[in-house]
């Protein structure tokens, strides 16, 4: 494996974008195709660096950007869980893209740039081992969502956006607040450097240490979406264009990325005093992020909103799983994150098909302006131009989408045949062996009952949407937007009959995840580096 | 093979969806002969399983969970599978011929076909989970199954309340069974059934037990959680025939008795499987006795039935588990016949109100003899299937007396016979005898032949088990009761007749009893509209309006409650309180010592200026409400003072940029700030709630920021050691520059820096985007009035729409400026060329060149200036992310790390020795950027104000930005 | 404060005074700002600190550092005339603007038109 | 063939001489750089199309340069007593100012002389009727500023610029 | 002597000229028009110039130049965005 | 100085954080400002305070005694410049809000003061 291939996830992208800009908006061909060569690039890289983390015992690479010795400059670090997490991403880039392209992308300018910024935000702060350049890469994706986020303007998106912004603004404050005093305690902001500190961090500054890693937790649980600090999340997410929606569903999971490998390696086992600190407000959070999602999606009275809400049972079930410090549960708990993710970009597509087409009135009411997608009056080099004229449209749309909507509470639910069970099981079940802790088998309990409340949920929206409004006209769906719906669900199917190799994989992530010390041996290979 | 049993049913049901287009004779025939090749599959076992095997197959599935996928195939689920895949077959023989010809009958086949597959999943799973799996399945399907005509409502309620009840039982089995497995250290059913004794110790053996029970209870429709059964016959009758007599239902009791040798035997057991199974048994054949509909009397006698075999698991005798296995089946045929010919009538006669009904026999002589025995065999009848298991049972009630009230239960029992007996005649009698009404729907005649043949097969086994028991059903039997129970197996006979006992007598006692209650009452029964005393209680009605209630209109009024997500304040607020929270506790966790502040240390001057800049802070947050641009200039003036405060602390850098990113953003602020609204102070009265919250602000601002300074004392006066002597040692001597903080931007940490251009082009585009669909409000265009009142109050300010560069007011000023721009220019090139050796670089450069456009911009006005210059932002900040990571890649060819820096001296004739850094490279391409980026933000916002209502900017095919006069 | 020892004494009485005086000059503008009666008066106040003020604080930045490096620095000087340059534009824009909204409010104090004079 | 090389020779020397104080430096390379970037922003500067100029005779620049920086230092003073001594009723009001002068470097000249010397505030100018606004912190008589401004700087800002 | 007169001379001009800030603090908050208000911010950021150049004379480091420069050349920059806001109602046109 | 700077980060906090929980959007965007401004000092004091000692180098290395702390400052820098993005986009959608909702409170619905 050739070292550089750890820089291609952020790298290509950003040029993508960056020629994408070049090229203009009017040359609307080159920019599908730089946009698409990208995401299969991105979905190659990442599966080459599974394989090769698949074949290592120990991380998969270290990348030194700018050659400089890991503890000072910048590293790219993939271990199972980054990679894990790019190939999460780059899955879903895939196949969002190709939906995108027939109708949400026309509804404003540079969908297609702001898309691939999005993606180099989310692989560089899976790949980073810096603080500070996790807080940057934060910046790109979180700017980029917000370009996505008011991507076709109108009222309800940016009445949405501005809160979404607001909040967000309000997070990167504490992020920097936390990563400064960390910083200032232990001198040095890479993670693998932090998390040797740690433990010896002298008496009379451990209180500096812990206060920054709360208000850095606060910073992630914002974006987390955990409960009362994500009320932002369901209205934004409900009210972005689908696809942007489907990109979303990975957003929230950054930050439960964050807090595991923070939490693992900072305050681990071996962390000393501050082993397994805040774990259990993390815990509680969960349990009331649940309970709230759960409330949130029986009152949802939009299927945008049903979605957000899965969101966030999703965040809270994750968020204390993370809390459990336990490998098993962290191997199933990841697994539940790929599922749901999949689950819910997919959700999102279909809750955007299901709407009419003539839906978006309250967006073209506000235009004062007649609004043309992008080059509409020069038809002649306009990819959109010419597939609306032969554009394949699925015979059955209702069947289909049924199935799909169908599909996607199972998975979300957590019921058979979709993988969302194994994962469910997967989590739960060492749960009940775990140590037990106040609040476990809460937890556990409520696990299983947001998954009843999924399917009340879920059942009345499909009855209302597909069965009992007999009036309601769908609007054609598109192949490209069949196809990542079925691209979505497929894999999550596959999941369940060939769950054997990924499980394993998830168990051999978990335990790497927790190993702290492995993760400083690797990064620092040099155990004497003399510290200046 | 018993893979292959569970395997086709699947592989049809998606077969039939593919070949869905072929019409309905493929789907029945494919349905039809997967059935009865599972059947023959099946059938083939019956030597092994007749003498005491127990079939097992395994394949890895994810052994890291502890879960292969097992088949376990012993007598008791060999006996199921018998039911399953014999009754699938005809019930997919009558499908065919029940349906109409509209329906989609593909869909139908493919989800019964995937529903006995699913069936078949749960009694063969050797392994729990797997079990789990299936019942989830089940569920699911029967589901869609119900709601297979959704066309109606009812059929819709029907299909959300089955589905919602028995997947919240699938939930708790999975919760329940999960405790087993780690009880027990495996999910593997034969370890399970091993680990009785062990599992009955456990402390979670309640809550399992509970769980487990939960599952089973939903599912076979158990008192309280019956209510489903009778509301899903909306469902198409071959589905009720098949999914309510002798598979879904079944399941739970399946469960149960699976269960037995691990679960029973406890108090907890007897009393509640015990007693549930006699409430459901007891109110389930009351109820049945008043409904009118032929299907209604059927569930509700299915739910009696259901009770009954419940609690025969429930009584934790051995002899009850036979009598229970037993019973599983002789409902199973005959219920399933009865399905079948309230179909048949239905079909024909186009009603299935016993109301409404009568006299059929002579339009239909063979249908109604088939159901007569059916429905005899429900009764009870000796010489029938359903007389044998009934006095098992009463003969369990005599064995087993506990309680309070010990006769209680054998007289319940006779009653709950009685019962049935009364509805089985009514029935029989209210269908085919007695006189034909005169408006019946339609003329009836005998069904075709393939409906007549599946419930004359259920007809005849219930005869010949129930005259021929030990030689027909004997000896699979006792092979389900040995693979149940192994050595506990107790004796028992199967005959006919066992003597004038006891149970024998109360058999006597519960028909002359029905038969008296039937004659008595039956003018009565037709005119009750739901049974007296516990009809009007519905259970339905209460699930529904609690599902409304705690499913739909609570949690959306919690959820606003919850979720106040139209109020950011609220949000803020929660956030700035949980981070002040979160930090205090932290740092709580662990010794805070603050030294104490030395007084004598502090700057007069230092101290005087942050007075200053407290003053401005404050004023602004003072001010922000009503007089914006006071504030804006006071926040400036706060702005300033940190630029001064860098610069004293020693920062030069950070005191240019920020000043520099000041100037930029009042500008920005000031271009916005026109399209806000007037605010006038003291127009509206402040009412004290407002008040009160602004004070309360002001208490968590003030704790906040008293927080904040502490730490940030606490972090001034506990200096770490850094990691920042390895960039001062080898700034000069590895990243060839002087100013180390800009080789850490553009060198040690360059990816920084990338990911921060990044950011700005980003924002860049989005500002760009927005505002090329802004629509101010009516109101902020009226402003443009102040221009127009201008222009007639001065006749200097009149011509400035036509000619800025001539005599108007900005004429003198706007020389100057236009004077200033090569100053401006040359200015930002030496900051950016110093940059790597003293302060400046590309950031301050970008910025200082885009204000030099945007003063030419402010002197001369946007027409004036994109006549002469060609501003492209979009390619400026193109270029700029093509350069930086394109010299980031250079590094690359050399085969070192992306961004790694390489720099040399170049000994040039006349320039000398100058040292040429690639990290220059990467910095003209943040000049570049931010250039564009900057200049792309401003100018899109100032173009708003030349936006006459039709008028828009696009980047022009160049890359330029445009007015596009439409107007 | 070591560098400070490195001047002559010449030097650092003659940087003190020149120091002093600016910051003087521009005290007293700024303080006009604070003392004069209305809008048109107050403007005439910060041109001390641009004018003189800056000048003559430039000239005890050019002496200090001068003397200590050994060689005219005289870069400071740019700052006067950049100043020098720039303030003309605020001002005059400021009064105009002034002007502007005192005729719209209808003011006695300011002429009407200037070709009205 | 110069004239398009060097559309600005002043700008541009200006600009060169600018950059090398700048960088404080004589290097060879320095005024090498300086030289060139004064050419290439002159022509910068000449793609906005300024309005033509024409500056001669440096002695009456120097001169006006005394003037100006003697005018200064004492406006400088008198503006500061008028200040401290805190006199409630200062009389100060707008001076009209006729002009000959219409070059328009000669009249931003004027504009930077009047608004730099404290006590004086360039209000505005009209082209048409060359009629020049200023304000006047210590008005004592009309015609005395009248008078000075276009004795002591006018005349000579005509004998530079026209 | 000299130089220590010289640094208490220095902090004394750093005290007259951050009083002189204070001044434009106050009429920037008392107004009372909305050009008072930016002729103090200007007046504030010229006297913060030029106490930036007293703390280049007080520290010995000339880093405080690149700041002073700035404020210089284009300090005016928004100034003139509030004059042309409080004329027109917009700053560019 | 440490006290100082200490006190003024917890104003400039202080404002902000006030100005943060307004209804009016203009509040929200100067709290926003005020707020950055401190936290930009807040990371730049990590590195500890230093008058006259440079982060430019004299000689061709150097130690942390003899020069401020770098990398604070390259932090901070970094800051400054997603500050500004932020803010500038901040104002824009606010601006854009504004626009579609005819009023400028935060949620869009104007009533409460
Ligand atoms: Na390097
Ligand atoms: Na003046």
């Amino acid at each position: 494996m050739s070292p550089h291939l750890l820089v291609v996830p952020i790298v290509l992208p950003l040029l993508a974008a960056a020629l994408q800009l070049l090229a203009g908006e009017r040359r609307q061909r080159t920019v599908v195709v730089l946009g698409l060569a990208s995401c299969l690039g991105l979905v190659a890289t990442a599966i080459a660096l599974l394989w090769h983390s698949e074949a290592e015992d120990a991380i998969a690479a270290v990348y030194r950007l700018g050659d400089w010795p890991a503890r000072f400059g910048i590293v790219l670090v993939a271990d199972r869980l980054s990679v894990l997490m790019l190939l999460l991403t780059s899955v879903v880039a895939l196949a969002v893209l190709p939906a995108a392209l027939g109708r949400w992308q026309q509804r404003g300018n540079y969908f297609q740039p702001l898309f691939q910024f999005l993606l180099m935000g989310l692989n560089g702060a899976f790949l980073t081992g810096d603080l500070f350049n996790l807080f940057v890469f934060f910046e790109v994706l979180l700017a980029a969502s917000y370009g996505l986020a008011l991507h076709g303007s109108g009222q309800r998106r940016v009445g949405a956006g501005l809160h979404y912004i607001a909040v967000n603004l309000a997070a990167s404050m504490l992020f920097l607040l936390g990563v400064s005093l960390i910083f200032g305690v232990t001198g040095t902001l890479n993670m693998a450097a932090l998390a040797q500190l740690v433990p010896g961090v002298p008496e009379n500054t451990r209180a500096l240490l812990h206060a920054g890693a709360a208000i850095l937790g606060i910073a992630f649980l914002v974006k987390t979406a955990m409960w009362p600090l994500g009320f932002w999340l369901p209205r934004t997410y409900a009210a972005s264009v689908p696809a942007v929606a489907a990109m979303f569903a990975l957003m929230t999971k950054v930050g439960i990325y964050v807090l595991l490998r923070l939490g693992s390696l900072l305050f681990g086992g071996d962390a000393g005093i501050s082993s397994y600190f805040g774990s259990d407000w993390l815990l509680w959070g969960g349990v009331a992020t649940i309970v709230a999602g759960s409330i949130g999606m029986l009152g949802a009275r939009d299927l945008g909103k049903l979605a957000g809400y899965n969101v966030l049972v999703s965040s809270g079930t994750l968020l204390g799983a993370v809390a459990l410090h336990d490998p098993a549960v962290t191997a199933g708990a990841l697994g539940y994150l790929v599922v749901s993710t999949l689950g819910i970009a997919a959700l999102f597509l279909v809750a955007g098909l299901t709407a009419p087409e003539g839906d978006e009135e309250e967006d073209d009411a506000l235009q004062l302006e007649p609004y043309e997608p992008p080059g509409s009056d020069g038809r002649t080099d306009e990819l959109y131009a010419e597939e609306d004229e032969s554009r394949v449209v699925i015979p059955a749309p209702v069947a289909m989408l049924a199935l799909s909507f169908l599909l996607c509470s199972l998975l979300l639910a957590g019921l058979p045949p979709l993988s969302g069970f194994l994962a469910k099981f997967a989590m739960l079940a060492p749960m009940l062996g775990s140590p037990q802790r106040d609040g476990t088998l809460l937890l556990f309990a409520l696990v299983i009952a947001s998954g009843l409340c999924t399917v009340i949920a879920m059942c009345r929206a499909g009855i209302y949407v597909f069965w009992a409004d007999q009036e309601r006209r769908f609007p054609q769906a598109r192949v490209t937007e069949v196809a990542a719906i079925a691209l979505l669900l497929g894999l999550c199917l596959l999941l369940t009959g060939f769950a054997r190799a990924p499980l394993e994989f998830l168990h051999e992530t978990a335990r790497q995840v927790h190993d702290a010390r492995n993760y400083i041996g690797d990064v620092l290979p040099d155990a004497a580096e003399a510290r200046p | 093979m018993q893979s292959a049993i569970l395997w086709m049913p699947f592989a049809a049901s998606a077969l039939v969806f593919a070949l869905r287009a072929r019409g309905r004779n493929v789907a029945a025939w494919l349905m039809t002969c997967t059935a009865l090749a599972c059947l023959a599959l099946t059938l083939s076992l019956y030597p092994a399983i007749v003498d005491g095997e127990v079939l097992r197959t395994s394949a890895a599935w994810v052994p890291s969970l502890g879960l292969d996928f097992s088949l376990r195939v012993d007598g008791f689920s060999w006996l199921f599978m018998l039911l399953v895949c014999g009754i699938g077959t005809l019930v997919g023989v009558y499908a065919r011929y029940y349906m109409a010809p509209d329906d989609p009958l593909s869909r139908l086949f493919a989800l019964l076909l995937a529903f006995m597959g699913a069936m078949l999943g749960i009694v063969m799973s050797g392994n729990v989970i797997q079990l789990v799996f299936f019942w989830e399945l089940t569920s699911l399907l029967s589901f869609l199954l119900i709601g297979y005509w959704h066309n109606g409502a009812s059929a819709r309620d029907a299909a959300r309340t089955a589905l919602v009840v028995t997947s919240a039982g699938g939930f708790c089995l999975l919760a329940g069974v999960m405790m087993l497995g780690h009880i027990v250290g495996s999910y593997e059913l034969d370890a399970i059934l091993a680990a009785g004794a062990q599992v009955r110790a456990h402390p979670l053996y309640v809550p399992a037990l509970v769980l487990v029970l939960l599952g089973a209870f939903t599912k076979s429709a158990q008192f309280p959680f019956h209510f489903w059964l009778p509301q899903a016959m909306s469902a198409p009758t071959p589905v009720s025939a098949y999914l309510h007599s002798a598979t879904m239902v079944k399941a739970g009791v399946f469960l149960l008795v699976r269960f037995w040798p691990v679960l029973a035997g406890t108090d907890e057991w007897f009393w509640i499987v015990g007693g549930a199974g006699l409430a459901t048994l007891v109110l389930g054949a009351y109820q049945a006795m008043f409904q009118h509909d032929l299907k209604a009397v059927l569930a509700y006698s299915t739910i009696s039935h259901l009770g009954l075999i419940t609690m025969l698991a429930g009584m934790g005798s051995t002899l009850g588990v036979v009598a229970a296995i037993f019973h599983i089946v002789n409902h199973a045929t005959f219920k399933a016949s009865l399905f079948m010919a309230a179909g048949a009538v239905d079909h024909e006669a186009g009603t299935r109100d016993l109301r409404e009904l009568g006299g059929l026999r002579r339009f239909m002589p063979i249908t109604a003899t088939l159901a007569l025995v059916a429905g005899a065999a429900m009764a009870g009848v000796p010489l029938l299937n359903g007389f044998l298991s009934k006095e098992m049972f009463f003969a369990q009630t005599l064995v087993t007396q506990r309680g309070p009230l010990p006769g209680l239960v054998p007289v319940l029992a006779v009653a709950a016979s009685a019962f049935g007996v009364v509805y089985s005649l009514r029935f029989v009698r209210g269908v085919f005898f007695g006189p034909v009404p005169a408006n019946l729907p339609r003329q009836p005649h005998e069904p075709r032949r393939w409906m007549r043949v599946p419930i004359g097969l259920l007809a005849l086994a219930c005869l010949l088990v129930g005259i021929l028991p030990g030689r027909v059903i004997g000896p699979s039997l006792s092979a389900a009761a040995q693979s149940v129970l192994g050595m506990q197996t107790p004796e028992f006979s199967l005959s006919v007749w066992h003597g004038w006992n006891t149970p024998l007598q109360m058999s006597f006692v519960a028909f002359a009893f029905g038969l008296v209650l039937y004659g008595a009452m039956r003018s009565w029964f037709d005119r009750c509209r739901h049974a007296p005393l516990i009809g009007a209680v519905s259970a339905r009605r209460i699930f529904e309006r609690g599902l409304v209630l705690f499913g739909a209109e609570l949690p959306a009024r919690l959820e606003r409650r919850l979720f106040p997500g139209r109020r950011l304040q609220v949000q803020l607020l929660l956030i700035v309180l949980a981070a002040l929270v979160a930090g205090s506790l932290a740092a709580s966790t662990a010794p805070f010592d603050n030294p104490a502040p030395r007084l004598d240390a502090i700057d007069p001057a230092f101290a005087l200026l942050w007075m200053l800049g407290s003053a401005c802070a404050i004023g602004a947050a003072a001010q922000a409400k009503f007089h914006r641009l006071a504030a804006l200039i006071l926040t400036g003036g706060a702005g300033l003072v940190s630029c001064v405060s860098f610069v004293w602390l020693s920062a030069p850098d950070l005191a240019a940029t920020q000043l520099l990113v000041e100037v930029v953003t009042t500008i920005l602020i000031l271009l916005g700030l026109r399209w806000l609204p007037k605010r006038i102070q003291g127009l509206s009265p402040d009412p004290p709630l407002a008040r009160l919250k602004r004070w309360r602000d002001a208490v968590i601002a003030l704790v906040v920021g008293g927080g904040v300074a502490a730490l940030a004392y606490a972090v001034m006066t506990h200096p770490a050691d850094s990691i920042s002597r390895f960039f001062l040692e080898r700034s000069y001597t590895e990243g060839g520059g002087r100013n180390v903080v800009n080789v850490i931007l553009v060198d040690f940490r360059g990816f920084d820096t990338m990911g921060e251009i990044t950011v700005l082009a980003i924002v860049a585009l989005t500002v760009f985007v927005l505002l090329r669909r802004f629509r101010p409000a009516a109101e902020s265009i009226s402003t443009l009035r102040l221009q127009r009142r201008n222009s007639l109050v001065d006749p200097a300010g009149s011509d400035l729409l036509t000619d800025q560069s001539g005599a108007g007011y900005l004429m003198i000023p706007g020389l100057i400026v236009q004077l200033m721009f090569p100053v401006i220019l040359l200015f930002g090139i030496h900051l950016f060329l110093r940059g790597h050796d003293l302060p400046g670089g590309g950031f301050a450069a970008g910025i200082t060149v885009s204000v030099a456009l945007i003063l030419m911009y402010m002197a001369r006005g946007a027409r004036w200036v994109e006549a002469r210059l060609r501003v492209r932002p979009v390619r400026w900040i193109a270029i700029g992310l093509l350069l930086a990571a394109g010299t980031g890649l250079g590094a690359l060819a050399f085969d070192q790390p992306f961004l790694t820096s390489h720099f040399q001296y170049a000994e040039l004739p006349l320039l000398g020795r100058i040292p040429l850094a690639t990290a220059v490279l990467f910095d003209l391409g943040v000049f570049c950027l931010v250039v564009g980026a900057t200049t792309l933000m401003l100018i899109a916002l100032a173009h708003q104000s030349l936006r006459r209502p039709r008028n828009t900017i696009v980047v022009g095919a160049d890359g330029t930005l445009q007015v596009e006069d439409n107007g | 404060m070591n560098h400070l020892e490195l001047l002559p004494p010449w030097a650092a009485v003659a940087v003190a005074v020149l120091a002093l005086a600016g910051a003087a000059l521009s005290f007293i503008g700024s303080l006009g700002l604070l003392r004069l009666g209305n809008f048109y008066q107050r403007v005439h106040a910060p041109t001390l600190a641009t004018t003189m003020g800056t000048f003559l604080m430039v000239a005890a930045s050019v002496t200090c550092f001068s003397v200590l490096h050994g060689r005219p620095v005289l870069h400071e000087i740019l700052i006067g005339a950049f100043l020098t340059v720039t303030t003309p534009i605020t001002l005059m824009l400021l009064v105009r603007a002034a002007l502007y909204r005192d005729r719209e409010e209808g003011s006695e104090v300011v002429p009407r038109s200037p070709r009205r004079q | 063939m110069i004239a398009r090389i060097l559309p600005y020779p002043l700008l541009s020397t200006v600009l060169a001489v600018m950059w090398m104080v700048l960088n404080q430096s004589m290097a060879p390379g320095t005024i090498l750089l300086g030289a060139v970037l004064g050419v290439v922003l002159a022509r910068a500067y000449g793609v906005l199309q300024p309005p033509k100029a024409r500056a001669r005779n440096p002695w009456a620049a120097l001169r006006l340069f005394a003037r100006v920086v003697v005018d200064i230092t004492r406006s400088n003073l008198a503006v500061a007593r008028l200040i401290l001594a805190g006199r409630r009723e200062i009389n100060s009001g707008f001076v009209s100012i006729p002009l000959v002068l219409t070059d328009r470097h000669g009249l931003a000249v004027l504009a930077c002389i009047i608004t730099s010397t404290p006590g004086t505030v360039w209000v505005s100018y009209d082209a048409r009727g060359s009629v020049l606004l200023i304000h006047v912190l210590d008005l004592v008589n009309e015609d005395t500023w009248i008078e000075t401004i276009q004795r002591r700087y006018e005349s000579l800002l005509l004998e530079i610029f026209e | 002597m000299s130089q220590a007169f010289l640094a208490s001379t220095i902090v004394a001009a750093q005290v007259l000229l951050l009083l002189a800030m204070g001044f434009s603090i106050v009429r920037m908050m008392r107004g009372p028009r909305a050009q008072d208000r930016a002729l103090a911010l200007d007046t504030f950021y010229v006297n913060a110039m030029i106490l930036l150049l007293t703390v280049g004379i007080r520290t010995g480091s000339p880093m405080y130049f690149e700041a002073a420069l700035i404020i210089a050349l284009l300090g005016f920059a928004s100034t003139m965005a509030v004059s042309k806001f409080l004329m027109r109602g917009e700053v560019i046109e | 100085m440490e006290l100082i700077l200490a006190m003024a980060i917890g104003v400039l906090t202080a404002s902000g954080v006030w100005l943060l929980l307004r209804p009016r959007t203009f509040q929200v965007i100067i709290g926003l400002t005020l707020v950055s401004y401190a936290v930009n000092l807040f990371i730049f004091s990590t590195g500890g305070l230093r008058t006259g000692a440079d982060p430019v180098l004299r000689e061709i290395a150097g130690n942390i005694a003899q020069y401020t702390d770098p990398l604070p400052q390259a932090l901070v820098l970094t800051a400054i410049v997603i500050g500004f993005a932020t803010t500038a986009l901040f104002l824009v959608v606010l601006l854009t809000s504004r626009g579609l909702a005819g009023n400028d409170h935060v949620d869009g619905k104007d009533g409460t003061p």
